[in-house]
């Protein structure tokens, strides 16, 4: 019997080690997996590489993890926002390192992870900074940059429901991230907002099917219970 | 007459100049800041599907307060709302559907253009200055016409229209065209082309206004 | 106003010109798009190179096609079938050229011409005659092979309905190829069982989002009639 | 006594073997041919997920006669149902689950595997045969374990279990364990190991049967 869900946080992140990579959903606040990112630093795991997005907001999920001094480093596209002091501080104070990726190469980096990619041309970021150092080459007249899948040892995603084989489906731009890093990590967890049986979900909706998925925790979110 | 006298189009009237060039049934992208303003302006009877490249096409309108959805947002991360017709997408499709040149226009603002279509907009250059790129490259890159809306001189009257970038760039030759608030520039294989000047501003004062960069008026 | 709905077969596939590369849906009969193919034929456009998983069955679709002398070259994973003489016989006089293609190899280089990559290393046929001539590349302690984009001028494809926008949901396992040949072609038509209003497709569950789709023509499927 | 006394399992019999050595709850890609018996072995109590590269996880036996829907077949085109919890995808998602080691076993047919685990299953290699690859090589690479499941001699007597295969690769060292009519075999660094031999097979026996291939039996 296939049974992924998982009775609390605690248990879900349990499989989180020091100095695993660690890809984190969400765009903004939309689709980040803030009670699995709390459940991260309870757990206490240190000297993390974090892939996602962006760098955090405020005080909480990310940012709380920057602050509480977990992560070593960070992959994203934008990390500057007007309420990343967290980062900022951090990085500036050298204790956090960063490594830039445009954003289309960030979605297509983690999608080749999971698809058994070992390297791909991309047509962004030619000719910038962000390409110095990396291999060129010239594909029908058109430039491209070699570019490096980014594999997960965990994947923290939320998603709105879930079943027991671990099929999701999201919530409006909520999903952005979540389904290829659900494919590039070895362990993906699943915060979702309500566990349904097995079969509840239609097979032609299902947007990441369950072999991407290891851990669902059922979360109950005050916001989409009023919005839904 | 000084710099600030020269007439100037409001933000609203670049805008609108932006909008009419959009044709019907086009698929864009507006960017963060100046940008999104366009969507005020889209032509009644003309029908535009908004891209956004967090995983959404048919993006509406703000939606009214109160009615905000913490889960539906833009790549400013604004509150938006959905217009029938509109579908969810992961990350990786929304980029697929830039980067495999399927978007018609990609509206961008600038810190600096070149005269060739250089685009600079996503780093000061500034040392201490934390980076932070988003879509940037990805936008400028892969939609059909990337155009730039900026304004032509910063507050402290330096140019952004320029012979050669010092900023670092976002993508080499990708701009097709800029609205400024001074005139609207084609930018051609064969050089710069002014579209379009602001009532009241001359050629002359055009070209005082650019320095270096070599413009070619409208036969 | 956006309206891809075109009143019939023959406007639909009007745009296909002699020494075009079609992609056509389908994975043996399930997704071909019959009423597009037979279309083809009557507006006889020839000098075709077409790409699709199968080389055609019995003396229908891809078949007749091929029989009706319109077919230069064919790009495929599995020519060979029991009912496939058509295409066996053609093959051996050498009036057909043939590629052929790992399937996975195939579906990638779909996607990666709708995607804008320029090209990939990928981890299928390392070692065996079809990466014969190919440039490999060790990646992280393992063997790939690079490959190239397939982009088709056009692609004929099925779906089970669709809107004005070109929004398409898909029926089942007929879903195959269609997505990603949508993606990789310069001008994507579309059979489909059923025209609906704009919004009545739910935005969670379309498929193709219709940035992909330039033409939609409704054909009567009485199968799915039956079985719907 | 000849080849053809010695004794030997039936199809449903090294099905029945392949099916009990497949673990709960593991995803599973059965392919065309001999190896779709296992799935009438899959053993009750064992949710096992079944794969199928045309956009399926989650497939279920056969329809009953008339239940045949076209638009749902496995990679065979033969007609099959759903499980609860089945879900539909499009090829390049399909080949993703297997390209990148998301498939937990592939069961295969062959028509030569090398003691060194290489393995010919795509192509005869005779000048006038019309070669066709399906998803065989992806399969092959695909899944974190790839299983054989073929007779140990050809019906024309010609050894299967090779030192070399002489038809063409369908991939180098893939191949990690091989079912067949007389003995199951494990493909490991060390050497190939004998699992289990058919009750009244001697060592000797199977040793006079592979002929050149070195063979190590269970200690």
């Amino acid at each position: 019997m296939i049974d992924k869900i998982v009775p609390d946080l605690e248990t879900a992140v349990s499989d989180v080690r020091d100095g695993h990579t660690v890809l984190v959903g969400g765009f903004g606040t939309a689709g980040m997996p803030f009670a699995l990112v709390d459940a991260l630093i309870e757990h206490g795991a240190r000297d993390l590489t974090i892939v996602s997005n962006n760098a955090g907001n405020g005080e909480t999920g990310l940012a709380a993890l920057l602050k509480a001094g977990q992560v070593r480093k960070v992959v994203c596209s934008f990390p500057r926002q007007p309420d990343s002091w967290v980062f900022d501080e951090l990085y500036r104070s050298g204790e956090l390192e960063l490594e830039l990726v445009p954003q289309g190469n960030l979605a297509e980096r983690l999608r080749a992870a999971g698809a058994g990619i070992g390297a791909f041309y991309s047509p962004t970021a030619v000719g910038t900074q962000l390409a110095e150092g990396r291999e060129t080459r010239r594909i029908d007249g058109r430039d491209y940059v070699l570019e490096y899948p980014i594999r997960g040892d965990v994947a923290l995603i939320k998603a709105l429901r879930g079943d027991r084989w671990g099929n999701l489906v999201y919530r409006m731009t909520a999903r952005n991230f979540a389904p290829v890093m659900a494919m590039a990590a070895e362990t993906t967890i699943v915060e979702v907002h309500e566990v349904v049986e097995l079969g509840a979900l239609d097979p032609e909706v299902v947007v990441t099917p369950g072999i991407f998925v290891q851990h669902v925790v059922q979360v109950t979110d005050p916001f989409v219970d009023g919005a839904a | 007459m000084t710099v600030e006298d020269l007439p100037r189009w409001s933000l609203d009237e670049m805008a609108a100049r932006v909008a009419a060039d959009i044709a019907d049934g086009a698929v864009v992208n507006l960017g963060i800041g100046m940008p999104t303003k366009v969507a005020d302006h889209l032509l009644d009877g003309r029908e535009i599907v908004l891209h956004t490249e967090n995983g959404l096409l048919g993006m509406g309108p703000a939606p009214n307060d109160g009615d905000e959805d913490r889960d539906l947002i833009n790549a400013g991360k604004q509150p938006v709302t959905l217009v029938p017709g509109a579908s969810f997408f992961h990350h990786a499709d929304a980029f697929a559907m830039m980067r495999g040149g399927h978007l018609d226009v990609c509206v961008l603002g600038a810190f600096q253009v070149s005269m060739h279509g250089d685009l600079a907009n996503w780093h000061t250059g500034e040392p201490d200055a934390i980076p932070a790129v988003g879509g940037a490259m990805d936008l400028a890159i892969g939609a059909r016409d990337t155009w730039v809306m900026m304004p032509l001189l910063t507050r402290e009257g330096e140019r952004k229209l320029v012979p050669v970038c010092d900023y670092p760039l976002t993508a080499p030759n990708s701009v097709s065209r800029v609205y400024t608030d001074r005139a609207v520039f084609d930018i051609t294989a064969g050089g710069l082309l002014v579209r379009e000047r602001v009532e009241g501003l001359g050629a002359d004062d055009l070209a005082h206004l650019v320095g270096d960069v070599v413009l070619e008026e409208p036969a």
